[in-house]
């Protein structure tokens, strides 16, 4: 029921919006809440586990029950508080989690079996038979599970990601906080001023109290309207400010577009910031607790500050008759407010024995609320006095528990509050979170007065660690009583008395838990479910703490506190991994080739963050096979070209280069004559193959490197780390050339007769014999040649400055054409290595040794080099090892597969009969047959033996023949020609 | 002879532009990575003071202004944009050409701050990052140079690849922050 | 977290490669044997509290830092190029 | 008392008032045959596995905290048997061997739940790999299907199929993987231990180890001295200081590795599936949380917290693979400390020091491991032989080089897992 002359909502602006396909009007400032209850709706919600009617118990991000889901389609949103959301023009709200509907839950028969759902009681049952779990016990515990739906349609909203920095961040807009962002702004810091609501003002919104003399939210107009003039004030409304990470870092999701109809199609939804301060000021405020007595989770009952937030911020009053019941003076002041308002009180209770008369309505002191009626709302309240009992009539009651500071940030990071037996809640440890001050009602400081003082105060110690003067500040005249409560737990009773609503979780429940010795805090938690819901326990911890505290026999301190993690409120997945859809999870590289290749037809592929061609299709070609096949035996008969830009290329420079690449390499590069290129193998320290590739001698003092193009960046951090940290004397200079030169491939008989035509001046193969390199020219531009060879062919490396590799790549591709040649893909490249026995990082998997793939005489007796010593350890020599081998299939036409596995001929399939298994496979168009690259145990020692291919996986089983790994021109002639 | 046509990294990608702020690309004459040898940081400085006018950069910062400028670039590493350095230099220094192994970027215009502020986790405000000062950090996952070069006024490099990427992911952070400033 | 470069000054944690105990630092010789090569590369001191470790600023400067730090409050008490620690252990 | 239908039925009837402690919180006794230091889900299994298994009950447990109270409660409580070398794959088969009738031996349910893991492939040589790996899963006598991308859909249509960055090639399919309910674990393994005369003893921290003439003689508690024949150390995330106590360095660096879990939400995901470009990996619980986590955060650490940035990094990943979840709301996430090992494989092995033992360096994946471990450990510790499927995790293979057990290929030196 709206009441009239009260409020900060903007009446002058009625909304429309639909709840379970009902039409309700609001106004501007509403959330769905504090409209639905203007509409005299109370039931929003069913609770998780007994589907029990539940309406809003807060009016915060807080929120137990009040969980919704908006909008349908891609675009359905469930577990929507609907205490914190707006309302807007159009919108769609459902409730969840009930079936067929709110009113009448089927599942609700749930609550009937509550004795039988006790906590735990999962754990005891469903397990005969074994079968039936996966079958009938789990798919119908998990259906019920849950509170709202998922569309299972992809997000297709935009979220973004962003940083800040800023010298004090201040978290929470309420008194202390408003005064902490005046001070530290006036003194000429940097500040950032988060507020989780859609207004600054905190509880001084919520209240009717007078701040400088003026009513509360007037003042937050005057200094929110003083800040935001100013230019080292960055003021963000909406804004949760949800983890506290080392070194000053803050997480924080700023809600954009979400409470707009019609947002600008580039704004997006939510940005998720990363926001670094030097110093931080928490003026989180406090939540109220609800106090646990029977029969407590009905809608209508809620948190006394919830009553007057409904009240005084949205002119809404959530009852025609209302109760109010607490152990401390709020309970008072809600009273005051309602009667005020012209609300009819019912009664206020108040548990302590000597309160004192209040206003005009009913007061009844040591007194407790032990029993509630009405199923889909309050209706009646049934209070125990010393006199007996006494039914009261009330469709909303108020409850008043005290208050809990917000310590959740202040445990990001391991730091456990402190209880304080005067304020009986937890308030948070010093220094906590380094850098981080806590003020006003986050420290237990429960007067305005005194949180306006406490903001100051801690913007001043903030000023002081970053070294920044202090403006005169002087903290407004505002109210200043004192805090008074005694203890109220629990009430005893006869029915269930609510602990954690949305996990149904009852005093009986912790109980229950402690009497079969989950004692511990966190087994309490973790058997009952208590304080796992949305809320992390926010309305429910410090209450079941009591509870366990009291069934163990131990003090409240004694029983400790679970810590809260990040988030401080749920944060979409969306948000926190804004821009990873499709394409933007990670960055893309493209070749100068790209656009050309694509254009051919040719599938690109990823390798590593690249794009390569996987085969050129031609007209007619069906397969993939078809194309390879093709282009394998153009490269062995004609002349193909690919564009090899992707493999690393690191500049190796200084009068120690030489010595350098002959500590990293297991072989001598001091040797290398200039205008020669060299294979080299680089290790790990563990003695393992990390990457190999060549490396040329382009002057004394001057190497280019080239490593595969998964292993570039590995590579270069591993130089560095040798350098910098093992041999900082050694003078040498590396830099990535890899972006500076793209560089093709142009393999087979005819590629001299090819290069000729592109290259300035022409070369021979005594100019240029294999393995020399230098520069060459080609229309006049500068680059580099390598005559070396990766399919076994008479093969070069053609390199140019990368704005001419698009012209160069064409113009090779016409040249290669006119003589019968064209380009050729990895798919070619891999038949045509694989031929050749050439390894990549198929091979070199992690694994391997140089020992493994017969390669153990490169690494050079004359020198130390990175891996050495560990390559020489007893295990890494073992004959037995699984080492490289060729495997043919004896039948040619037999398929090898790839992550097949070896056995002996006639020996089972089993793991301890396990020979060794396949890395590399290829149909061979030039052998005519199916081969493999792959490691058998012993293998070097095997030639000729027959062994079984098994692929289980895919049923396939093959007889091969072991055989060297190099499948043609052992001899290299083809190669030197 | 063969003719080879050049082809710049963002071709076809820029300008762009959204609400206050532009994005072109510049084209720098040559873009050299000089890395002194050990203990030669000051003869390097003075052959760069005779060829572009400028010394070699302090960590941090760029000296010079468009045409000739040198950028700190890392440990040890300057990039010097304009004109060819000294052939002599090869004797002090890792003298390697890397006029096409980048992209260079300029983002212009009131908001530019704001739209790095979505993609870069380093402070470029004004008040922090004047003109002259450089930094060597990601720009979404991207290795980037970024040098403040005049007010509200940014080049940007990335390598050469990553040009469509970085095209991409600037444009979309400047129209969100053109839509937010609506 | 943000780790402090020596170069670059303050920077968070992402753009940062870890290497792990700056023990990394001390490789034995080549004749060291056995135990030497095995508390280089394998065996830990793993401490809980006060460490070293190397970490390298590598989407900025490229520049190998020592760090000293708590593994159990994060705090980060110094950090050094590592090429500096390395020349003035010789 | 034993669990049942009956059980539940009956206490409900009469208000819950019947039920007893699962376990006992007995003072230590002076002196034990075997002390077990760490009361997680491995040390609760090889004390269980000790007392029913290999016929010594007259063993302790201590626990420093609460029990179950490290990394059994704060995982992706997956559970699977898929592993490629020889080594692994035998230990991880007989470990689910044992998940499948563990809850009938121990009369709790743990909610195991073989609804099946999909580890996706984005490339041939990706794919490849995962074909190895399948075939020694089959030739282990476990189950294995390789899916092709139309397989992969039929699975788990809500991938993004079309956009995403590193297309999904297939998936190797294995049913018999799954999840359970972590923290029932710890707790059915206690009371298990403890209905065979295991006591286990909370809120007792080890501050030293006796060694008298190279043999362990017992350890020193915050609880007095307590004499042992033998001492099992099992306290991952804490082998290093536990094992410091017997002067012992071990090949193990502590790392941080945060999981996540979004709010309540209706069935949406029926299996575990993981993405191994992006790292990450994500299944639902029976509450209908998502609960997900992905890679370390990659610095030596006990601060039991994550890293922003990883955490962005593993949230990014889930919704380059799977935009559905857009809309679901991280609830909580938290940080385990892990045991890294140089080769990602654990240690179950005996030490210089007679009469001590280690089981530890499970790295990120020892929730599927409590049995097994607790079962070769348990064996270990009875009869001082290695059991057949833990042979090769051996203490001293790093130095010798013999059998490293590099299952990711990444190496054999500390922080490349």
């Amino acid at each position: 029921m709206r009441v009239t002359g009260k409020g900060l909502i903007n009446r002058d602006k009625q909304i429309s919006f639909s709840f379970d396909g009902k039409s309700y009007n609001g106004f501007e400032g509403d959330t769905i809440a504090s409209a639905l209850l203007a509409n005299d709706v109370r039931l929003m919600a069913r609770s998780f586990k007994y589907h029990r009617p539940r309406g809003p118990l807060t009016a915060g991000s807080e929120e137990p029950n009040a969980l919704m889901t908006l909008h349908s389609g891609a675009r359905q949103t469930p577990n929507v508080r609907a205490t914190a959301q707006e309302i807007f023009s159009g919108l769609e709200v459902r409730s969840q989690n009930n079936w067929p509907n709110l009113e009448r839950d089927v599942m609700s028969v749930n609550d009937m079996f509550s004795n039988f759902l006790s906590a735990g009681f999962y754990y005891k049952t469903f397990m005969w038979p074994r079968a039936f779990w996966e079958k009938l016990y789990e798919p119908i515990i998990r259906r019920a599970a849950g509170l709202g739906a998922l569309s299972g349609l992809h997000d297709e909203d935009m979220n973004e990601k962003a940083y800040a920095f800023c010298d004090v961040l201040v978290i929470g807009s309420g008194p202390a906080g408003l005064m902490a962002a005046l001070t530290a702004a006036r003194s000429g810091a940097d500040v950032i001023l988060a507020e989780d609501d859609s207004r600054f003002g905190g509880r001084l919104l919520s209240e009717v109290e007078d701040v400088d003399g003026k009513p509360g939210h007037l003042w937050v107009d005057d200094v929110i309207a003083e800040l935001s003039a100013m230019d080292n004030v960055r003021l963000m409304k909406r804004t949760s400010i949800v983890g506290a990470y080392d070194q000053g870092t803050y997480g924080a999701v700023e809600r954009v577009s979400g409470h707009l109809r019609g947002a600008h199609a580039d704004a997006p939804l939510e940005v998720f910031w990363r926001i670094s301060a030097k110093q931080s000021v928490l003026a989180a405020g406090a939540l109220e607790r609800p106090v646990a007595f029977p029969m407590n989770d009905r809608p209508g009952i809620m948190t006394a500050s919830a009553v007057r937030s409904y009240l005084n911020r949205w002119g809404v009053a959530p009852g025609k008759r209302v109760a109010v019941f607490g152990n401390n003076d709020d309970a008072h002041r809600t009273a005051r407010d309602l009667a005020a308002a012209g609300v009819e009180v019912a009664a206020l209770i108040d548990s302590r024995p000597d309160s004192g008369p209040s206003g005009d309505f009913p007061i009844l002191t040591g007194a407790e609320v032990i029993d509630t009626k009405g199923r889909l709302g309050l209706k009646q309240i049934t209070v125990r006095t010393n006199a007996g009992m006494q039914t009261i009539s009330a469709d909303c009651l108020a409850m008043s528990g005290g208050w809990n500071p917000s310590v959740h940030l202040t445990c990001h990071m391991n730091g456990r509050p402190v209880w304080d037996d005067k304020l009986l809640s937890f308030v948070p440890k010093d220094g906590a979170i380094p850098g981080m001050t806590v003020a006003g009602a986050a420290q237990g400081v429960m007067s305005t007065a005194g949180a306006l003082q406490s903001g100051l105060e801690a913007a001043k110690t903030a000023l002081a660690a970053v070294d920044a003067k202090v403006a005169d500040v002087t903290a407004p005249q505002a109210e200043d009583a004192a805090y008074n409560i005694a203890p109220l737990w629990q009430v005893s009773g006869k029915g269930r008395a609510w602990l954690d609503f949305q996990n149904d979780v009852t005093t009986k429940d912790v109980k229950q838990a402690a009497a079969e010795n989950y004692q511990s805090v966190e087994h309490m938690k973790r058997y009952t479910t208590q304080g796992m819901a949305t809320d992390q326990g926010k309305n429910s911890n410090v209450g079941a703490l009591a509870v366990l505290a009291d069934a163990t026999g131990r003090g409240i301190p004694e029983t400790g506190t679970t810590t809260f993690r990040p988030p401080f409120t749920p944060v979409a997945m969306a948000t926190l991994g804004a821009g990873a859809r499709g394409a933007g999870f990670a960055p893309q590289r493209f070749i100068t080739s790209h656009d050309m290749t694509v254009k051919a037809g040719a599938p690109m592929i990823e390798a590593g963050l690249w794009y390569r061609p996987s085969y050129y299709p031609e007209k007619g070609e069906l397969t993939w096979r078809e194309s390879t096949d093709r282009e394998v035996n153009m490269v062995r008969n004609h002349v193909g070209i690919t564009d090899v830009s992707t493999l690393g290329k690191i500049d190796v420079q200084g009068p120690d280069a030489g010595a350098f690449l002959d500590f990293v390499y297991t072989n001598m590069f001091s040797t290398l004559k200039v205008g020669r290129v060299r294979y080299g193998l680089m290790l790990r320290e563990d003695g393992f193959v990390m990457d190999d590739g060549t490396t040329a001698r382009l002057g004394e003092n001057h190497y280019v490197m080239t490593t595969t193009t998964a292993g570039a960046g590995e590579v270069m951090k591993h130089l560095e780390f040798v350098h910098q940290c093992l041999v900082p004397d050694m003078d040498v200079q590396f830099i990535s050339v890899t972006e500076q030169w793209a560089q093709f491939a142009v393999a087979g008989p005819k590629s001299r007769v090819l290069l000729n035509r592109i290259l300035d001046s022409e070369i021979d193969n005594d100019s240029w014999p294999f393995m020399a390199c230098g520069d060459v020219s080609m229309g006049g531009v500068q680059g580099r040649l390598f005559r070396i060879s990766f399919s076994g062919e008479h093969a070069y490396e053609v390199a140019i400055p990368s704005r001419y590799g698009e012209a160069l790549y064409a113009a090779l591709l016409e040249e290669a054409k006119a003589l019968d040649g064209g380009s050729y893909g990895m798919e070619a490249l891999n038949v045509l290595r694989i031929e050749k026995g050439f390894i990549t990082h198929s091979e070199i998997h992690g694994r391997i040794n140089a020992f493994d793939i017969g390669m153990e005489r490169m690494i050079s007796a004359k020198k130390d080099c990175i891996g050495k010593t560990s390559a020489a350890r007893p295990g890494q020599v073992a004959q037995d090892r699984d080492r490289l081998v060729g495997l043919k299939p004896v039948t040619p036409s037999q398929k090898l597969m790839a992550g097949a596995h070896f056995y002996n001929v006639g020996a089972e399939a089993t793991r301890e009969n396990d020979q060794g298994y396949i890395t590399s496979v290829c149909y061979s168009p030039t052998m005519k047959s199916y081969l493999a690259l792959g490691f058998v145990k012993n293998g070097p020692n095997r030639m000729g033996e027959k062994i079984r291919m098994v692929d289980a996986l895919r049923g396939v089983e093959t007889l091969c023949e072991i055989c060297h790994p190099v499948f043609m021109d052992q001899e290299g002639e083809k190669t030197r020609g | 002879m063969v003719n080879l046509v050049a082809k710049s990294p963002c071709a076809a990608l820029l300008p762009l532009s959204a609400g206050n702020v532009t994005l072109t690309e510049q084209h720098p004459d040559a873009l050299t990575s000089v890395a002194p040898f050990a203990e030669k940081e000051v003869e390097v400085s003075a052959s760069l003071t005779v060829t572009h006018g400028v010394a070699y950069p302090a960590v941090n910062h760029a000296v010079g202004k468009d045409g000739a400028r040198a950028i700190w670039f890392g440990q040890g590493q300057a990039m010097v944009m304009g004109g060819k350095v000294s052939d002599d230099l090869v004797q002090l220094a890792a003298v390697t050409d890397q006029s096409d192994a980048w992209a260079v970027m300029r983002l212009q215009g009131a908001s530019s701050a704001d739209v790095l502020a979505r993609l870069v986790p380093v402070d470029l405000r004004s008040s922090v990052f004047a003109e002259g000062d450089t930094v060597r950090t990601e720009l979404q996952h991207m290795m980037a140079s970024i040098t403040c070069v005049g007010t509200d006024c940014f080049d940007i490099m990335v390598m050469r690849s990553f040009a469509k990427t970085a095209v991409h992911d600037l444009h979309a952070a400047m129209k969100s922050v053109a839509a937010l400033s609506i | 977290m943000r780790l402090t470069c020596p170069l670059c000054g303050e920077r968070d944690r992402r753009e940062f490669y870890y290497k792990g105990d700056a023990i990394a630092l001390n490789r034995p010789a080549p004749d060291a044997g056995t135990d030497a090569w095995d508390d280089y590369l394998y065996l830990r001191d793993n401490p809980a509290g006060v460490t070293k470790d190397l970490w390298q600023h590598e989407l900025g400067c490229s520049a190998w830092i020592v760090v000293e730090r708590n593994t159990v409050t994060h705090e980060v008490l110094s950090t050094a190029l590592a090429s500096d620690v390395k020349k003035a252990t010789k | 008392m034993r669990f049942s239908a009956w059980q539940v039925l009956k206490n409900g009837l009469t208000g819950n008032k019947g039920w007893t402690p699962h376990w006992r919180s007995p003072e230590p006794k002076k002196e034990y045959d075997i002390i077990i230091i760490g009361g997680g889900g491995h040390g609760l299994s090889t004390a269980y596995h000790l007392a029913a298994v290999y016929g010594n009950a007259n063993v302790a447990v201590l626990e420093k905290g609460y029990i179950g109270g490290g990394n059994v409660g704060r995982n992706t409580t997956i559970v699977r048997a898929n592993y490629f070398l020889d080594g692994n794959s035998q230990f991880y088969s007989h470990s689910l061997k044992l998940w499948e009738k563990m809850e009938g031996d121990l009369n709790f349910n743990a909610m195991h739940s073989q609804r099946g893991i999909i580890n996706l492939f984005h490339s041939d040589g990706q794919r490849d790999a995962a074909a190895r790996r399948g075939n020694m899963m089959i030739s282990q006598g476990d189950d294995a299907i390789l899916l092709d991308r139309e397989g992969v859909r039929e699975q788990v249509p809500f991938l993004d199929f079309e956009q995403t960055r590193f297309p999904i090639y297939g998936g190797l399919y294995h049913k018999r993987g799954g999840t359970a309910r972590h923290d029932a674990v710890a707790w059915g393994y206690a009371r298990g231990a403890d209905q065979r005369g295991v006591d286990i003893i909370q809120n007792c921290e080890v501050t030293g180890i006796d060694i008298e003439n190279g043999a362990v003689t017992g350890v020193q508690t915050t609880k007095g001295p307590i004499k042992a024949k033998k001492v099992g150390m099992v306290a991952a995330g804490r082998s290093g200081q536990v094992a410091a106590m017997a002067g012992m360095r071990l090949p193990i660096e502590s790392n941080i590795l945060q999981a996540f879990v979004t709010e309540g939400l209706k069935p949406c995901l029926d299996h575990v599936v993981t993405y191994g470009m992006g790292h990450f990996y994500i299944s639902q619980s029976d509450k209908g949380g998502l609960v997900f986590g992905g890679d370390l955060d990659f610095y030596a650490s006990y601060a039991s917290r994550g890293n922003l940035s990883t955490a962005e990094h593993v949230i990014e990943a889930g919704m380059a693979l799977m935009p559905m979840i857009g809309k679901a709301k991280m609830l909580r996430s938290w940080g385990g400390i892990m045991d890294m090992t140089p080769d990602g494989s654990p240690i179950i092995d005996k030490t210089d020091i007679d009469g001590l033992y280690v089981d530890c360096g499970w790295n990120y994946g020892g929730f599927k491991a409590v049995p097994a471990s607790g079962d070769c450990f348990a064996h270990l510790l009875a009869t001082g032989r290695p059991h057949d499927v833990a042979k090769k995790f051996r203490l001293d293979r790093f130095r010798t080089g013999v059998d490293i057990l590099d299952e990711e290929g990444k190496g054999s030196q500390h922080n490349l897992h």
